[in-house]
């Protein structure tokens, strides 16, 4: 059976719920390369989102996951917001109309969201960014979709890939968002958006674990 | 975490009613989305001029705000750059039909929150037009980066544009004005002590009682060394060195000098490192015909200063001069 | 100890020497002895209006030297009461032949050094009028002891005497619109942190943590009580109170509400302050009809804040909201 | 032999090195109870005397001491410039014209200058001030001068007296001055000016403690 319409609901509960436990620690991760506000600001949006989800009522797929677009973008603020925003905006577009989805449609979803964001933010590889645990994510999912993988599955190689994204961003040297300022001085800190990127991953591996 | 606040989460909300309470004559707030307009606003065929960003830089943004200067500022939660619904909400609030200028520090989240906000704006027929101040030369300068970032030009920029739309110039005039601030005008600052997030609850970094950061961020973003503290001529030779050469300024040309606290540095040491840094611009042969002291753009009560050099033309003078009516600035009027 | 000076000992006069660069408009400075006269003093047939005090304190006095406000101000060594010298000569660099009015804070020093001042300036036929600001309700008023400390009433005394003075009103007239500040003025200052006297080189006093004093001194002198730190409406109400029972102040009167920084306490928290003074104040039926909110009588880079409360008559709104062209203040010019 | 002229020169300079030596001293009994100041100011005062000095030339004893009380009046600031400046005024206008001075004319001069400071400062024996060291040490120098003592024991009783008097201030509660601010906090400090006081009349028996 694919990912229900509510299942995408408790996905977004768990996130939030995720965020609110790993509120300091994003926090921390930003005032060593950034201003010390990300764990804050996904905290301040994914609260917002809940009081906003009960809006979406019993509608598709992806008004759910536009309204926490549009609520992340009005809420979260900083480069949080525009980024995150757009990724679930993009999602949801992706998916409007739909109640259920498979591991394509999640596969496409995730790919739009990560063209969003690559689109607004324009980061490359490399960067250290969000953007380095996001691609190595939707690669997997790509990956496990080719190979017929079911979707717990999927899920988990994506999650596990996004790990690895983000821990790869420790040596990098920054070169967009506030931790470029830093130069040379970036290196040896994990970025905190592609910390936040692993989370929201992770958490629908664990969310969808029986989905398969 | 020693401060005068209730909970860390409702400071901006009770900053902004205490502004509300104090300047009813100059300003109405808005809630939901936040923002901070002109009385009278819109201003029929005048250009609107809004800025806007993180709060816990007081009294920018929105202490600009009022007759020959800001027509409208979007605070942020502390530190954190505002949301595109602030900005359109406050575009739309002060759209008197001649367009508007965003007035935007040079940081990823400003940036991409202003780009949303101008794209919605326009999709209801209002003209934006966006200029990015990146004067910052603590950062260095690079297509391959975020740039420099958006630090003291930002309020000089507030203030000739505001004069520049007060005088009914067009659109593109008055964006030229931001134009010209911003490749005229070069800053760099210092720390002598963190700031500390209300939401955070402790210092943003560690400073040792007998060190300084060197080319600080506004954010508290690390700057360029950290080395021992030096004596106040010391430190405004350092920061002077690097603005002077960064543009370069040359002898014979009017300068605006702004010498800014970052918020727990007071008066007293202001007017001693103002002395030296006029000092040195003389030395260098600018005209330092216009000055700005106090605390203007801070970071929360951070200890330390940042220094900008404006260079100025007849016109920018004349805008300079021009009356100006915000909680923050104010002559003439 | 971390600031941004040279020598100590040359803290004073670096700033002075700062200032005298920075507005050649607005004063002139004169040094040994120091003090800072409006540059085109002494203006002919207007009542001279001088302050002074210790330094440290600034915008206050120096800040307030101009059109509409003190015709000269003596900054003394820090947080140390200027000398007669000093006095004496600013008394006779703005005499215009109207006569000289002293406004003092009540502190021992002032008061003696003010008093020679003023003898030796009649043994020169200049007319003096001296006034006392004694507005701290944290220290108990006696015969017996020094009384209450001058506080953020003096800044408000110095506006509506320098209004008072502009419009040529008599020494008598100008010294009655002082006496009526001195007497419808009450002021409570708290403290989050201490400050550190340059030539000290330490704190003046400790204050833990999640401590802070209620009823703090501009100087460092020790408060009423030291007490767990509380929030920012806690300590507006602890504040309030004590202001408002003094007077006191009753139902349908119109007030100035003055919340000020003793220096470090960044504009942000200024803010949140005065929304609960703002409250509390219209809750007793007080209309608030004018406010002054920023670093205006500081203590150095002292983290907390003073609330003033001044009781207005028509008259005084009349002088407090004509023009002003200082450093510290401006409007109207 | 009297004090000579010389050797009132000397108590001068020696007043300024103690002065020095306890500036720390005399700014942390005043950070207790007032401002942090004293010491500082104090120190500025007496090292503007030692410039001024020379302009005194070969002039009387009158004249060094109004010297010293003009220059301290013009750089010491606070309480303690009109207080000492007026004690060596007063003292310089009882010794006009002399020379030298004997016991009588030691203990008529200082009587004159603690005169000077109850006039300008008001202060009543016990308000917690430098009066309280003045006051027992003028009557001790009466006493000894009634005694028919040689001039360096009279001094020395009179620097005793300054000392009890000063460390009477000990538990006082302050009722002039800035330490009245503190209401009965003030109690349980010694005062600062009590302790300048009594730094100058112990510099005189030691400087002087060869003259009988
Ligand atoms: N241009 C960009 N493209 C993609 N991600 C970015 C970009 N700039 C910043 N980020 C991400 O945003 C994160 C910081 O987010 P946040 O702290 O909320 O914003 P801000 O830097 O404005 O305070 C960084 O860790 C990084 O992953
Ligand atoms: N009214 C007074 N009469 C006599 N002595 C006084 C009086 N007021 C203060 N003093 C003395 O002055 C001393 C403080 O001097 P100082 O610190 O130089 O001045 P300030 O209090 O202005 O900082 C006190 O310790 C006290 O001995
Ligand atoms: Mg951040
Ligand atoms: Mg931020
Ligand atoms: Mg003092
Ligand atoms: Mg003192």
């Amino acid at each position: 059976m694919p990912i229900q319409r509510d299942d995408t609901l408790t996905w977004i509960k768990d996130c939030a719920k995720a965020v609110e436990e790993k509120s300091s620690y994003l926090t921390e991760l930003d005032a060593a390369i950034g201003d010390a506000d990300h764990g804050a600001n996904m905290d301040r949006g994914f609260k917002a989102v809940l009081n906003k989800l009960p809006e979406a009522g019993d509608k598709d797929i992806g008004t759910i996951f536009k309204t926490v677009g549009m609520t992340l973008l009005s809420t979260v603020g900083g480069a949080g917001g525009p980024l995150y925003g757009t990724f679930f905006l993009q999602a949801g577009m992706k998916t409007t109309g739909k109640m259920e989805l498979n591991l394509a449609d999640w596969t496409e979803a995730l790919e739009a969201a990560l063209d969003g964001v690559v689109m607004r933010g324009k980061a490359q590889p490399g960067d250290k960014t969000m953007v380095d645990a996001l691609i190595p994510a939707v690669n997997a999912l790509k990956d496990a979709l080719q190979a017929n993988q079911p979707i717990n599955k999927a899920l988990q190689l994506s999650a596990e890939a996004a790990e690895k994204g983000m821990e790869a961003t420790i040596p990098l040297v920054a070169r967009k968002g506030r931790a470029s300022y830093l130069g040379e001085r970036s290196a040896g800190h994990q970025d905190p958006g592609a910390t936040s990127s692993h989370l929201l991953l992770k958490t629908a591996s664990l969310t969808w674990k029986d989905i398969s | 975490m020693k401060k005068l606040i209730n909970k860390p989460e409702n400071v901006v909300r009770e900053e902004l009613e205490g502004i509300a309470y104090a300047h009813p004559d100059l300003v109405k707030v808005h809630f939901d989305p936040n923002f901070v307009v002109r009385s009278d606003a819109p201003v029929k065929g005048k250009v609107g001029v809004i800025s806007g960003g993180g709060s816990g830089h007081e009294p920018m943004h929105g202490g600009f705000v009022g007759i020959g200067m800001l027509d409208a500022a979007c605070p942020g939660a502390v530190f954190t750059s505002p949301t595109p619904d602030q900005m359109l909400e406050a575009t739309k609030a002060v759209n008197g039909g001649a367009g508007i200028l965003h007035i935007v520090k040079n940081y990823t989240g400003d940036i991409m929150n202003f780009e949303m906000a101008a794209d919605l704006a326009r999709g209801q027929n209002i003209e934006v037009e966006s200029v990015v101040i990146d004067d910052d030369v603590a950062v260095k300068d690079s297509l391959y980066t975020a740039g420099r970032r958006g630090v003291g030009s930002t309020v000089l920029a507030e203030k000739l544009c505001g004069a520049a739309a007060e005088q009914k110039r067009s659109l593109k005039e008055v964006a030229d004005v931001c134009r010209k601030v911003k490749d005229a005008g070069r800053s760099m600052g210092m720390a002598l002590t963190s700031c500390t997030v209300p939401h955070v609850g402790k210092p943003t970094f560690d400073l040792p009682e007998d060190q300084m950061e060197i080319g600080i961020g506004i954010h508290g973003e690390p700057g360029r060394t950290r080395m021992p503290l030096k004596s106040a001529d010391e430190i405004v030779e350092m920061l002077m060195e690097p603005i002077i050469s960064d543009l370069p300024y040359k002898s014979g040309d009017q300068v605006l000098l702004f010498v800014n606290s970052m918020g727990g540095t007071p008066l007293i040491e202001l007017y001693v490192t103002y002395r030296k840094a006029h000092e040195i611009a003389t030395k260098h042969g600018l005209k330092v015909v216009r000055n700005l002291i106090g605390p203007i753009i801070t970071s929360l009560e951070m200890a330390g200063v940042s220094i900008t050099l404006l260079k100025l033309d007849g016109d920018m003078i004349k805008l300079w001069d021009a009356p100006v009516k915000t909680a923050g600035l104010r002559w003439g009027i």
